[in-house]
């Protein structure tokens, strides 16, 4: 499989066409070209939101005012939840290796749509720019927290408009993209690549693909109501003209629940990819697995109440979001015991993507865990909006989403770079970073159940001690992140020349040179067997 | 999958769209005259009964779902059936507040 | 490069992305549709009386004209399956004149109510209370966003006149021209939906 | 339990305890078996000592074992979380009636006898019931040592309630963002002896309690306490969210009216209207819809002490 066979054709990263320098990017239809532009632009703004996160910490790591005013907090927090979710996870997995992967797994040349996919990316920018925008102009940053919450969000004097507006036209982006892959995964699967021949992390990028497209619709509608509230005082949800602000809430979660698991079903797919490679051995539960992707995508869209716990729905509402909640909690079980099954009678190559994965599931647990303390009734009317919801979705977002896109950044770097990176730094950044990680935010489960409320720039002296660790294992994580991505970017540079099957993998990726061809086959591959065939 | 190449050509002929149209306005007259009188509550749901019925024409014979591959039909259905199940599962909360 | 790399054309493909972005539309509208039935369900009795204010003379005449309108640009694809040219071409051409009388009909209906202080933010709206706030705010936005439907649909039709004028639509390659006549008739099917709920249920 | 005191101070924190141990316990007792479990098979499993995998498709009995051990036990979870719920939802009948109002950044708790107090102050072992008003944006009253919370929404009604068990003083804190001072939007529950409370009570049911001798400024400066004013506005010159008062009385204020801009004298008679209509004059440079008016708080005895008050702020 390794051998090299095709030289002719020129590598993705060499081959000149129609324009030069960056603009032989920028206009580039290529999906693997437009995977490495978003994969710059969204480490950027990672960068970005991260700082953020690390200032925040800073000043939460003693009570009282340490180095920011409380305005400028609560614009931190909005931006940080902003770029973090909208700009960095949701798009993330699907668009860097979802775009550069999508097409080569399934033995295609490019995605249905090329040109459609490079105007996502300018979707993309253009959406964040406007974020951004908004931070410098108008009467002060938008302080409303990333969900927007009416009544505030139109009675704030900070400025909303550019803000909400980035925010649909990143909706905009997320749907394109979503569209392209499943044309593409629907019309041009390598022949005799049957649905359940397809690779995992196609397979999670199809049930993401219509989750984006069915549910960030409402959530595009629900913002330009914001902005027609804002703008010409139509009443939706303000309660002075008769609208009610609960109603906002539902529309929000609607497209932010199921978002969620647009962030979380694609990085189960890149775990779905990286552990049998490293275990040289089929997958357990193959169909099990497919199965319970598409159970989440679809259970997952009908669980947005349980953001809603405490705002006082009817109890038939607070049964079943309660009740389906913990439903949709067995899917993500299911894949974590075939995950754990496929290491049994393996032979494992621990290698640095491999111990992402493992990372990932311990995280992921304990996110998983603690949003079932979440999803029950009599706990969460306790735990809502404290710092225990923090910790949940940083543990299963930047855990669970964040993990994963390391992981898969590790694991497909010689193919997408066609460099080797060296993996004593990778592990020792994973270590640093993990341990950062666990101090920092395990500490937040604990605050979180003494009762300090989230959003709050100033606190309780009770909350001291906690917020002191949990302000360093930020910094030590920070570290730990910048170790990871040096090494990556120095690697570039020196890495040994990476083979094209380093890993032993048997997806199509791995039959093809490293970095791939422009027009990624030579001859577009039969399928015979499934995609894990290790015998 | 192959089937679909050989149905790209169906033509539907130019009578039955007027036909389909006759139809479709003859469906929204009644759906006027009817609310005009007072039907109290079942207004609504005639209003809503014969807008279905109304759109299952556009859908079938204009827009060719009835001639085209089953899987597109499939996911309107699929996505009309989601949509009821959003608003259904949102007016839990409010029928029952 | 992508001429390099998209070397057939994949017509069903190009169908499937239409119809995905249909859906997208239906459930962009079906939010407001959750709106919608959430407040007239709280707001049963001011809903009914503004709703007797519009003109169902006008909502009736507009919703024909959208219904014929569809027709032409349905049977306009048949047209050009049999390589008639100028008859597509001509129902295309029908379809962009009713398209505007349904706009100009809007737009005077709309001036109807602006004149009477019908409009979100005006004070005399808010006089009259929370639940007719609600319904001309839903009424403005809804038909409104649905009007800017009407104008994207206009403009991709008129690309496709002229790109069945230049002859790079025909019998072989008409996708596009059934794409933007899937465009049109979505616009119609929301129509066919608002009509009842605004003009009709009282 | 882990809570700000460690007490257990109302009804809700055993059935809080119950469904939080249940299911933290069988989380920790998975996490931990799954964790060994997968790092045995990293070590065992490794390609030092197994350099041959064996391929193994998957096992149907396993699938559908931990399909449906998980799913019982979330069932179960579940229905403890449930049943620990429903009892929020069903005040006892003879429970006290308290109203919090609830706008940018303060409570002000009302009680039947027309008593106002920035404090919640309950008798012990005795239901109370909270109406839960607000004037502005969402609030949410939360109570850590009670484990229980619930949103405050304008133009809602909605109601909490709960039974304080122990004496003492707990935390209140608002729960759902709402602006700039929403870290302090905070107050405090004092559940009394029900001898005490009842002598509290009765007390002039005035808003606030100054010593006895106290001048009318000093008065209005406490029940500007009580009302929250110095979230917004600053007796020393600052600009917080409102304008400030030092100077206030007397001087020349540029307002909006009606869209249109116009110069008046801050005299007792505009004091008032801010107060009561404060979004009629706009000061200018001040945003339109944040203060809210004090109609169903302040009387106009109330008011004429403030104005005592302000006229202090004057240069000194
Ligand atoms: C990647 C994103 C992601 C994912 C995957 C999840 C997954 C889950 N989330 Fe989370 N959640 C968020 C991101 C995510 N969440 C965010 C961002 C917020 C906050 C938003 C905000 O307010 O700003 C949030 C908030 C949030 C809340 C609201 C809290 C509040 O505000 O009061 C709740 C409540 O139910 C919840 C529950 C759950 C549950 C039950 C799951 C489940 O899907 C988890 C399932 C996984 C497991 C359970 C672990 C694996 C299972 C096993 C090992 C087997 C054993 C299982 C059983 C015994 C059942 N989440
Ligand atoms: C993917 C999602 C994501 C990620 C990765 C993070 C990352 C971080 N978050 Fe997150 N956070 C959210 C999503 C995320 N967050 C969301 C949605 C909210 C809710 C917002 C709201 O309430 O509206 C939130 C809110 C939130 C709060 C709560 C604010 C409050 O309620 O009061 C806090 C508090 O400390 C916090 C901290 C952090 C920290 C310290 C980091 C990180 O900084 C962690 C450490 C990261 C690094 C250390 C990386 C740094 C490394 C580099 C920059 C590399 C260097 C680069 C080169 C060398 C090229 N976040
Ligand atoms: C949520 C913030 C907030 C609170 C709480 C608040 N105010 Fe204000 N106040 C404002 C703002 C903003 C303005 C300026 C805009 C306006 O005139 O409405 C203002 C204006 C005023 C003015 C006019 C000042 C001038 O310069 O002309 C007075 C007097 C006043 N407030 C008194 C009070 C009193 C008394 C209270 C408490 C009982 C109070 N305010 C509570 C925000 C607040
Ligand atoms: Cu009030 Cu936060
Ligand atoms: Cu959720």
């Amino acid at each position: 499989m390794s051998t090299q066979k095709n030289f002719e054709e020129p590598s993705y990263l060499e081959y000149k066409g129609k324009y030069k320098g960056i603009f032989s990017w920028i206009l580039s239809t290529d999906h693997k070209r437009i995977a490495i532009l978003y994969l710059f632009s969204l480490l950027t703004f990672f960068a970005t939101g991260a700082t953020l996160g690390l200032l925040m910490k800073l000043e939460l790591i003693a009570p009282g005012k340490t180095i920011m005013t409380a305005q400028t907090y609560n614009a931190f927090f909005t931006l940080h939840g902003i770029i973090m979710i909208f700009a960095v996870v949701i798009p993330g997995l699907p668009a860097v290796f979802g775009n550069f992967l999508l097409p080569i797994m399934i033995g295609a040349k490019d995605v249905a749509f090329p040109r459609l996919n490079l105007l996502s990316w300018y979707f993309y920018v253009t959406g964040v720019t406007l974020v951004l925008i908004s931070q410098f102009t108008g009467q002060g940053p938008p302080d409303t927290g990333w969900t927007f919450y009416a009544p505030y969000s139109f009675r704030t004097t900070g400025n909303m408009l550019p803000a909400v507006f980035g925010a649909f036209v990143l909706g905009f982006s997320s749907i394109l993209t979503g569209l392209n892959f499943l044309v593409t995964i629907h019309r041009m699967r390598a022949p005799g690549m049957t649905w359940l021949k397809m690779p995992l992390f196609p397979w999670t990028l199809y049930a993401t693909g219509w989750v984006q497209l069915l549910a960030t619709p409402i959530i595009g509608i629900t913002l330009l109501m914001i902005i027609a509230e804002r703008t010409l005082h139509i009443g939706f949800f303000d309660p002075t003209l008769g609208g009610d602000p609960l109603l906002y809430q539902h529309l929000f979660w609607t497209y932010s629940h199921p978002a969620v698991y647009i962030m979380i079903l694609p990085a189960m797919g890149a775990i779905s990819e990286i552990i049998p490679t490293f275990c040289h051995k089929t997958i357990f539960g193959y169909n099990f697995i497919v199965a319970s992707s598409i159970a989440i995508a679809f259970v997952g869209y009908f669980i947005w109440g349980h953001h809603m716990f405490t705002s006082g729905m009817s109890g038939t509402a607070q049964y079943v979001f309660s009740l389906l909640t913990f439903i949709v909690a067995i899917p993500s079980a299911i894949k974590v015991f075939n995950w754990i099954a496929t290491m049994h009678k393996a032979s494992i190559d621990l290698q640095t993507p491999f111990y992402w994965a493992v990372g990932f599931l311990f995280v992921f647990m304990i996110g998983g865990f603690s949003g079932l303390i979440l999803g029950s009734l009599a706990t969460d009317i306790h735990l809502h909006n404290t710092h225990f919801v923090v910790a949940h979705f940083h543990f299963i977002v930047f855990g669970g989403t964040g993990f994963a896109f390391f992981g898969a950044m590790h694991y497909w770097f010689p193919k997408i770079t066609g460099k080797m990176y060296d993996s004593r730094w990778a592990n020792t950044g994973l270590i640093i970073f993990f341990s950062g990680f666990i101090t920092l935010y395990g500490e937040m489960f604990f605050l979180g159940m003494k009762g300090m409320p989230r959003r709050y720039y100033d606190y309780d002296e009770i909350f001291h001690t906690g917020n002191i660790f949990s302000s360093l294992g930020a910094v030590v994580m920070y570290f730990g992140l910048a170790v990871i991505i040096i090494n990556l970017i120095s690697s570039l540079r020196n890495g040994a020349k990476a083979p094209s099957d380093p890993w032993g993998g048997k997806t199509l990726e791995w039959t093809i040179p490293s970095p791939p061809p422009v027009e990624n086959f030579e001859e577009i591959p039969v399928i015979t067997k499934g995609p894990y065939n290790y015998k | 999958m192959k089937s679909i190449e050989n149905e790209k050509n169906h033509i539907i002929p130019y009578k039955t769209f007027l036909y389909v149209l006759a139809v479709l306005i003859a469906l929204t007259l009644t759906s006027v005259t009817l609310t005009q009188i007072s039907l109290g509550a079942l207004t609504v749901t005639i209003a809503l009964i014969i807008a279905a019925i109304k759109s299952s024409f556009v859908l079938r014979i204009f827009m060719h779902l009835k001639f085209e591959n089953k899987m597109f039909s499939r996911a309107v259905i699929g996505v009309i059936m989601l949509l009821c199940a959003v608003i259904t599962v949102t007016l839990l909360d409010y029928l029952n507040r | 490069m992508s001429t390099i790399l998209v070397t057939h054309r994949d017509d069903l493909a190009s169908k499937t992305g239409m119809w995905l972005f249909l859906f997208t539309e239906m459930l962009l509208f079906g939010g407001l549709f959750i709106v919608y039935s959430v407040y007239r369900y709280r707001n049963p009795v001011a809903f009914h009386l503004a709703a007797r204010e519009l003109s169902v003379f006008i909502g009736t005449i507009n919703t024909i004209i959208l219904l014929i309108s569809s027709t032409t640009i349905a049977m306009s694809i048949t047209a050009i399956q049999k390589n008639n040219k100028k008859l597509a071409l001509l129902l295309l051409g029908i379809t962009v004149i009713l398209g505007l009388a349904f706009l100009v009909n809007k737009y005077f209906e709309w001036g109807e109510h602006i004149k009477e202080h019908i409009y979100p933010g005006s004070s005399i709206l808010a006089l009259r209370g929370h639940g007719d706030v609600l319904f001309y705010g839903l009424y403005f936005f809804m038909t409104g966003l649905h009007a800017l439907h009407i104008i994207i649909g206009l403009v991709f039709i008129l690309v496709i006149a002229t790109s069945i004028l230049r002859d790079k639509i025909n019998s072989e390659n008409y996708v596009l021209l059934e794409n933007s006549g899937l465009y049109w008739h979505l616009v119609d099917l929301i129509w066919i939906f608002l009509f009842p709920l605004f003009y009709l249920i009282t | 339990m882990y809570s700000t005191t460690g007490i257990e101070a109302s009804n809700y924190v055993s059935t809080y305890n119950t469904a939080f141990y249940f299911i933290a316990g069988v989380s920790l007792l998975l996490l931990i078996g799954l964790t060994i479990t997968m790092l045995y098979f990293v070590f065992r499993y490794n390609k030092k000592k197994n350099p041959v995998a064996t391929q193994i498709e998957g096992n149907t009995f396993l699938e559908i074992t931990w399909t449906v051990i998980p799913l019982v036990l979330a069932l179960v979870m579940f229905s403890l979380g449930w049943s620990g719920w429903k009892s929020t939802t069903k005040p006892p009948k003879d429970a006290m009636n308290i109203t919090v109002v609830a706008r940018m950044w303060s409570f002000l708790f009302v009680y039947e006898n027309g008593k106002q107090s920035p404090d919640l102050i309950v008798p012990v072992n005795t239901p109370v019931k909270i109406n839960l008003v607000s004037l502005d944006v969402i609030h949410s009253l939360f109570i850590p040592d009670f484990r229980i919370k619930s949103d405050i929404i304008p133009g809602r009604e909605k109601f909490m309630w709960f039974l304080p068990e122990i004496e003492g003083k707990y935390k209140i804190f608002c729960a759902e963002y709402c602006g700039l001072q929403h870290s302090y939007m905070h107050s405090t529950v004092n559940v009394m002896s029900k001898d005490k409370f009842k002598s509290w009570y009765a007390e002039s049911a005035k808003a606030v309690t100054v010593a006895g001798n106290a001048s009318p400024a000093d008065i209005g400066e406490a029940i500007m306490r009580a009302q929250g004013c110095f979230a917004c506005h600053t007796p020393d010159g600052t600009k917080l969210i409102g304008p400030s008062y030092f100077n206030l009385f007397g001087s020349q204020q540029t307002i909006i009216r009606d869209g249109k801009e116009m110069t008046v004298t801050v005299d007792p008679e505009y004091i008032k209207r801010c107060i009561l209509q404060p979004n009629t004059d706009i000061v200018k440079g001040f945003p339109s819809t944040v203060m809210q008016s004090y109609r169903s708080t302040l009387s106009d005895n109330d008011i004429l002490k403030i104005i005592e008050y302000l006229k202090t702020l004057n240069d000194k």
